[in-house]
């Protein structure tokens, strides 16, 4: 899937386990994908695919132990990132890379400033004087809507969006060359949603950042993703670019994830949830992990491992059958 | 905040009141009389009826009761000791210094050590570091206190000589006591630390610290330990509040006179009036270091401040903080 | 009409003082030697014969020292010349204050009185050095003497002084006691001996009554008092009596500077005399004290002396209707043989402790030392069981209250085991000191008691403190433990009195108590006396407590 | 914009919910080492004390004079006392008293703990306010001193004691449960089960009860072996159980006089106390770490 030059980011083969009570549970099986410079990838999953061990994996947050990278390759504009000493690792971390979490309520230190948080990274990363952290971080708490007013507040002083708010202002600090999104807008009400993805998209032009967001909310990758990979029990299903996906899903988790959208176009077709329940990633079922919950699967789906094929332009896909769905499609159409 | 604190120092008032109370009524039923105490044992029983006449101690209890209370309520005196014919004020702060300056050596060894443990288990977790401070932590809280103390005394006063076995002068006659009182509390501190670290440093925040390229080391002390730091604070007050009047044990194998001696051989004596001064004193202490406590929380943690300072207060600073 | 003659008493002996080991430095080989043989043989003799004359002299003027350091077990509290007794305070007391008399060997010597007559049966007059100052300065007169007892009394804390009508000044140097009742045996002497002397002066300046600021006659002030933990005595150099030879044990200031140092654990001071921290003590447990005789870790530089206490731990029967054993005396018999009482000072008092004969000890002059050579229950598990076989025993658990204070509990648990052999249960009721007190004469609440009393003169009022039923009958209808017997009231009364009190009226009650066995002594402790050898001779006052000041130090 | 795949999460944590909280936490146990051990010296102590009328080599109360501070030998495998009792049969019989003390003071005070506790919890406002104030009246007594008061107040002996220690764990026990009650309170099953119209003692005995059950069983567990010091300090005193009954503390007491010489008078009752409270305190550190997910990852 790569283009001729060297992606910004490449992740090859990342496998990471936890060990939970003695259980080694495979969180990410053999994931590889990468992104250009200024571009954002969606990475679209249930939760417990893997999607956030995945961005953890790149800033190599992840708790060790219980977590373990496996194997793999992280390589940022040619840097492999596993192989990087710690404090090499943190000079990337915030400054090159930085993270959205996904609950604003627990993301935030509660016993410190918001102000001075923002700040904290500023001053580690651009070595200015605290002075100039300062109005930097007040700067950013305006960027994002906030007043710089409020920099000596604490986190218990705002509401979930305006924390949300605050955890992009720190994020974009420093300027970041990739952002990493993990569901930064499920925590919050819908009507706040909105408004934190416009900051997010608006903020990402303005420092031409690239980014991965990952959710569960086709809405948000068809509104800001370039390219899209679904995740399926800790493996890229089907990957390609947004039109790709969204006018051509080939993977039969792919289509059902467009199946359970509700389509506002009619009103008659009811939802077609996809039935039965994500794999336990302590015991992934042999062959295709999507086999005991796919309509279309049949004996050779539960025993033959599945490669992910390339389709067309960027899209690929890991199906035994994506062919024979492709022209169920055209038939249908 | 300073409201606050107020009305905790008014709610101390019926505290106080309920302190006396009960504890008047514990020694009212007690039985034994201090007349037969202060008479000695070969005291005829007659002589001790009349020398309990002469005491008061033959009035009713409700009489006694109200009498007390308005002595110590409303003219602040909390009376004068059967056997010492010194005012049980007097006889408290005399001794005070001595059960503080344990309490205070305890608590500090207690931080100073219990707390580095704690983290250093908790940053280690399930490793050997780990395994150590827990079973020194362990060993600590299952140790008798005396038990402890007089293997101390065998060891550092009468082998190697370094310390005085007993008794109270310069600072290192406290060493040996507070060592041996300490011990349980570092080891109850180190495990409060280790777990409460443990929580905290699985929170989504240390997540975002990391993420933010801050070292383990900035992680640790800026943001985790801050956060740690309540039930910590609570552990060291709890601790803190024992120590003033739990040191019994410590004050009698040290020979150490101590508000714990003070009391406890006013309960074996019936010595009233010491024994509701002194619980009453250190129910008021426990109370107000409790209040300190509290205070500190309000310090440390931002939303507890917040709590205490009331709805009102913190809607008009929002306001002011929007407009 | 009685007459004691200071000067005849001074003929006959001046001191208590106990010698536990030789004089002078050479004979340090032999002191050693002394200690190691528990003294107790020694002392016992000493206690009944009065010391030579040689004796008196090296105690009185015989080695002095600057400073000595003395582990008592607990806090004095209240120094104050009448306030309520406790064991610290007795540790202090006649080093403190002076008294109008001091007892010795069971005999009386005016301290402060220079003589004294009884002038008719119920009035006495006491007549005073015309030179007595106190420690500060103060002179002290008759009117002094009326204001210490009348304060005295005017506390209620002592009982003894109770018998007092009136006490006044004759003149500046006499005094007369008159008494609402004929004085018993040894009574005199004892309320002489109940009310420490101050002066008005003194006591009216002191800013807490004394507490801890005592000003007593005596050679020593409190120069520092901490609270729970010393007391510092100087010598004030300004001691009143300037007439050496009338100086007597209590008074004696061989040392210039006193530290009373508390130590509440009794194994601290062990370490403390081992550390050379105090000088002497008499808080060493009993299993310590072979450490520092001969051949001991810590006999170098220490000596040991083992006085017996005045103490006796005595067994009372529940002599009320409802008990087993008002009518049944094999049962009182029974237990009484069963008991080997040697066992019990084995297993309480390492040994150190004698058995007793009677229901008192043999440290009293009126003990009768034939009755050593009595038989008195000796332990005889045949003669228990027959007995008990002849008793109505049924098998019942019999209640034994105690004190859990000292060695009665360890008592308790050995008499415990005694009787489980013949078949006896016996359950422990242990009460504090307090409980105790009010305990003991709750008819419902125990079968059996121990207790522990002692008498600091005769051996009557000992007997007196159980069996006289005029103490008691109030509460019990008869002796402390219930007894109701004309015949034991008489003997006991006879004992008692002025008039009929010698040795027949005492072996009549000895014999009957014996005979009834209402109760009976089983074992009197010691009291562990350890001292480095800078001391070289050992003073005790009339309750045992070690007279720092009377002691004789090597040169 | 609906997710589907949140469907799919209840279900997830549904099928864990199946396998039985208490099973997941035994399971979670059975994998601490250091619990287990705790558990497992724990259990052996009590079957020891309840045997030991036949395994114990001698009477707990026999004297024998001439073994007086025997060491230990194969005759006394932990020496004798100064009465010449053999100290490992006293330990034995004693595991049944101080065992038992522990216990029934720990599990009093947490009984009565946990009654007034689920009622201030439940009810809140006035009555909270008012037993609160009493619980703190209580609780600034310090516990030492209230229990030495006690003692005094109704004497020695066993229940006495019992009575004594555990009136000081009150507060704890009412404070600890106040506040899960207070945390649960909110919590929407409880509405869930207001609507069907579920009696109020019902509700606390079936609903606010079991969820508030883990941070009591742990500081029950922790607070045995406290208990088991405090009687130790107790005896030091010379209150507490009555003689010759062998309760750990007090002839670890009764021992120290003699520790100089006869190290094993204290040696043996010292680490028979620590060996109790530190298995309870391994085992509750176990079940601390067992109960709570959040610790558990």
């Amino acid at each position: 899937m790569g283009k001729s030059e060297v992606p910004f980011i490449e992740v090859k083969n990342l496998k990471v386990h936890y060990t939970s009570e003695g259980r080694k549970i495979h969180a990410v099986n053999q994931v590889s994908f990468s992104l250009q410079k200024g571009e954002t990838l969606g990475l679209v999953g249930e939760t417990g695919a893997g999607k956030t061990t995945i961005a953890k994996s790149i800033l190599r947050i992840l708790p060790e132990p219980p977590a373990r990278i496996e194997d793999g390759e992280i390589f940022l504009e040619g840097t492999d990132l596993l192989k990087l000493a710690e404090d090499e690792m943190r000079k990337i971390r915030g400054r090159k890379i930085a993270m959205i979490f996904q609950d604003p309520m627990t993301a935030l230190n509660p016993v410190m400033r918001v102000g001075k948080q923002i700040a904290e990274g500023i001053a580690l990363h651009e070595k200015v004087s605290a002075r100039e952290a300062e109005e930097k971080a007040k700067k950013m708490l305006e960027m994002v809507g906030i007043p710089g007013s409020r920099y000596r507040d604490y986190p218990h002083q705002f509401s979930g969006g305006m924390k949300q708010r605050v955890v992009i202002a720190m994020a974009l600090s420093c300027s970041p060359d990739l952002l990493l999104a993990d569901e930064p807008t499920t925590a919050l009400d819908v009507t706040i949603q909105a408004q934190v993805l416009d900051i997010i998209k608006n903020l990402q032009k303005e420092f031409k950042t690239s980014m991965i967001m990952i959710t569960h909310d086709l809405g948000i990758v068809a509104e800001v993703c370039d390219n899209v990979a679904v995740i399926y029990a800790g493996q890229v299903v089907e990957y390609g670019s947004r039109e790709e996906i969204f006018d051509n899903p080939l993977h039969p988790y792919t289509i059902g994830l467009f199946g359970s959208l509700p389509d506002i176009n009619s009103d008659v077709e009811r939802l077609s949830p996809i039935m039965g329940m994500p794999p336990d990633p302590a015991n992934l079922p042999g062959g295709c992990a999507f086999s005991p919950r796919c309509p279309y699967a049949d004996e050779t789906c539960k025993n033959t491992d599945v490669k992910l094929d390339a389709i067309d332009g960027t899209h690929s896909c890991r199906c035994l059958h994506w062919r024979r769905t492709a022209q169920m499609k055209a038939e249908t159409s | 905040m300073w409201k606050y604190i107020v009305k905790r120092l008014l709610w101390m008032i019926p505290v106080l009141l309920g302190i006396a109370i009960v504890i008047f009524t514990i020694m009212y039923f007690c039985p034994g009389d201090p007349a037969a105490s202060i008479l000695g044992n070969s005291a005829t029983p007659a002589a001790i009826e009349e020398k309990r006449i002469e005491m008061g101690l033959n009035r009713p209890y409700m009489v006694r009761l109200l009498d007390y209370l308005n002595q110590v309520f409303l003219h602040f005196d909390l009376g004068t000791s059967y056997f010492q014919n010194q005012s049980v004020m007097s006889g408290i702060l005399y001794r005070l210094p001595y059960t503080f300056m344990i309490a205070i050596i305890c608590m500090l060894l207690q931080i100073l050590i219990g707390t580095p443990l704690g983290i250093t288990a908790a940053v280690h977790q399930n490793g050997i570091a780990d395994r150590i401070c827990m079973v020194i932590a362990l060993a600590g809280v299952s140790i008798p206190g005396f038990w402890l103390a007089m293997m101390l005394v065998l060891l550092f006063a009468v082998r190697l000589g370094w310390l005085p076995p007993y008794g109270v002068g310069g600072l290192q006659y406290f060493i040996l006591p507070c060592i041996a009182n300490a011990f349980a509390g570092i080891a109850s501190q180190a495990r409060q630390t280790r777990s409460s670290m443990l929580e905290v440093i699985r929170s989504d925040y240390i997540v975002t610290a990391r993420a933010k390229g801050l070292s383990e080391r900035e992680i640790l002390y800026k943001h985790a330990l801050p956060n740690a730091l309540i039930p910590i604070i609570t552990v060291v007050g709890n601790g803190m509040g024992m120590m003033l009047g739990g040191t019994v044990v410590i004050e009698s194998v040290f020979s150490i006179p101590g508000i714990g001696m003070y009391t406890t051989s006013a309960i074996n004596n019936r010595d009233y009036p010491v024994v509701m001064g002194g619980v009453l004193f250190l129910g008021a202490l426990f109370s107000l270091i409790m209040l300190l406590v509290d205070v500190i929380y309000a310090y440390v943690d931002p939303r507890i401040k917040a709590q205490y300072e009331g709805q009102q207060k913190s809607w008009k600073r929002r306001k002011r903080a929007n407009g | 009409m009685k007459r004691r003659k200071l000067a005849l008493a001074l003929a006959a002996c001046m001191m208590a003082t106990v010698v536990f080991t030789g004089c002078g430095s050479g004979a340090k080989q032999e002191s050693t030697q002394a200690a190691a043989e528990p003294a107790k043989e020694e002392l016992q003799s000493q206690s009944n014969e009065t010391m030579g004359e040689a004796d008196t002299q090296t105690a009185i003027s015989g080695g002095k020292a600057d400073s000595v350091t003395v582990g008592i077990m607990s806090d004095p509290e209240n120094m104050g010349p009448w306030s309520g007794m406790s064991q610290g305070r007795i540790a202090v007391l006649f080093t403190t204050y002076e008294y109008m008399i001091t007892r010795e060997n069971g005999m009386a010597y005016g301290v402060l009185a220079k003589n004294w007559v009884q002038a008719d049966p119920k009035t006495y007059q006491v007549e005073l050095y015309d030179y007595i100052h106190d420690a500060k300065g103060n002179p002290l007169t008759a009117s002094d003497i009326v204001f210490s007892f009348e304060s005295a009394i005017a506390t209620k804390n002592y009982g003894k002084l109770s018998v007092i009508d009136s006490v006044t000044a004759i003149d500046d140097y006499n005094v007369e006691f008159s008494f609402n009742k004929e004085l018993e045996i040894g009574e005199f002497e004892n309320i002489m001996l109940e009310c420490a002397i101050v002066t008005q002066a003194a006591y009216e300046a002191s800013p807490d009554q004394m507490a801890t600021t005592p000003v007593g006659t005596s050679a020593y002030l409190v120069e520092k008092y901490v609270p729970g933990s010393e007391i510092i005595m100087k010598d004030t150099g300004n001691y009143w009596q300037t007439d050496e030879s009338l100086v007597h044990g209590t008074s004696v200031h061989n040392v210039s500077e006193i530290k009373f140092s508390v130590i509440t654990e009794a194994s601290q001071h062990t370490v403390a005399l081992q550390t050379g921290a105090v000088d002497i003590s008499n808080g060493v447990p009993d299993t310590d004290i072979s450490k520092f005789g001969e051949g001991g870790e810590f006999s170098e530089g220490n000596a040991v002396g083992v006085v017996l206490d005045n103490l006796t731990y005595d067994v009372e029967y529940n002599m009320s209707d409802s008990s087993v054993f008002k009518e049944d005396e094999n049962l009182r018999f029974a237990l009484a043989y069963a008991i080997d009482k040697e066992g019990v000072n084995i297993g309480a008092f390492n040994g150190n402790g004698v058995t007793v004969k009677d229901f008192a000890n043999a440290t009293y002059p009126d003990y009768n030392p034939e009755w050593d050579n009595e038989e008195y229950y000796d332990y005889d598990v045949d003669k228990a069981k027959e007995y008990l076989a002849q008793s109505a025993y049924d098998g019942r658990t019999l209640r034994l209250e105690y004190i859990s204070s000292g060695m009665s509990e360890m008592i308790a648990q050995l008499l415990q085991a005694y009787w489980g052999q013949i078949g006896v249960n016996v359950e422990l009721i242990g009460y504090d000191q307090m409980m105790g007190q009010q305990e003991q004469y709750n008819a419902d609440g125990f079968d059996i008691l121990l207790k522990s009393t002692g008498s600091t003169d005769y051996i009557v009022n000992q007997w007196k403190l159980c069996w006289d039923a005029r103490d008691y009958r109030e509460i019990t209808g008869g002796t402390a433990n219930f007894v109701v017997d004309e015949e034991l009231d008489r003997l006991m009364q006879a004992a008692l009195s002025t008039d009929t009190y010698g040795p027949e009226s005492i072996e009549a009650f000895h014999d009957y108590l014996v005979e009834k066995c209402y109760g009976y002594g089983v074992v009197e402790g010691p009291i562990n006396i350890v001292h480095s050898d800078k001391i070289t001779n050992v003073a005790l006052d009339i309750r045992k407590q070690i007279l720092p000041g009377a002691c004789s130090y090597a040169q | 914009m609906a997710n589907s795949v949140a469907v799919s999460k209840g279900a997830a944590i549904g099928r864990k919910k199946k396998e039985g909280q208490f099973s997941l936490v035994m399971k979670r146990l059975m994998k601490n080492k250091l619990a287990m051990a705790g558990l497992c010296i724990t259990l052996l102590l009590f079957l020891l004390a309840l045997l030991s009328p036949w395994i114990m080599p001698y009477a707990y109360d026999e004297l024998n004079m001439i073994d007086r501070f025997a060491t230990p030998s194969l005759k006394h495998l932990c020496g004798a006392d100064e009465m010449g009792r053999d100290i490992f049969s006293r330990l034995l019989y004693g595991a049944r008293w101080s065992l038992a003390l522990g216990f029934l003071a720990t599990i009093i005070s947490t009984v009565i703990g946990m009654i007034i506790g689920s009622i201030v919890g439940y009810f809140g406002g006035t009555v909270d306010t008012v037993i609160m104030r009493l619980i703190d009246i209580l609780q600034a007594i310090p516990g030492i001193l209230l229990a030495i008061a006690i003692s005094a107040c109704l004497g020695s002996g066993f229940m006495n004691t019992i009575i004594a220690l555990s009136i000081g764990g009150i507060p704890m026990t009412v404070r600890l449960l106040r506040g899960s009650i207070m945390g649960v309170r909110k919590m929407e099953y409880l509405e869930a089960a207001q609507t069907i119209n579920c009696s109020i003692p019902r509700l606390i005995v079936k609903h606010i009860l079991p969820n508030s059950i883990s941070p009591i069983i742990v500081s029950v567990t922790m607070g045995i072996g406290n208990t088991i010091l405090m009687a130790a300090s107790l005896s030091y005193i010379g209150l507490g159980v009555q003689p010759p009954t062998p309760e750990w503390g007090a002839m670890l007491s009764a021992g120290r006089t003699y520790m100089r010489d006869y190290p094993h008078m204290v040696l043996f009752p010292g680490i028979a106390i620590a060996l109790v409270v530190l298995s309870l305190n391994m085992l509750g550190d176990g079940l601390r770490d067992a109960m709570d997910p959040k610790l558990k990852k």
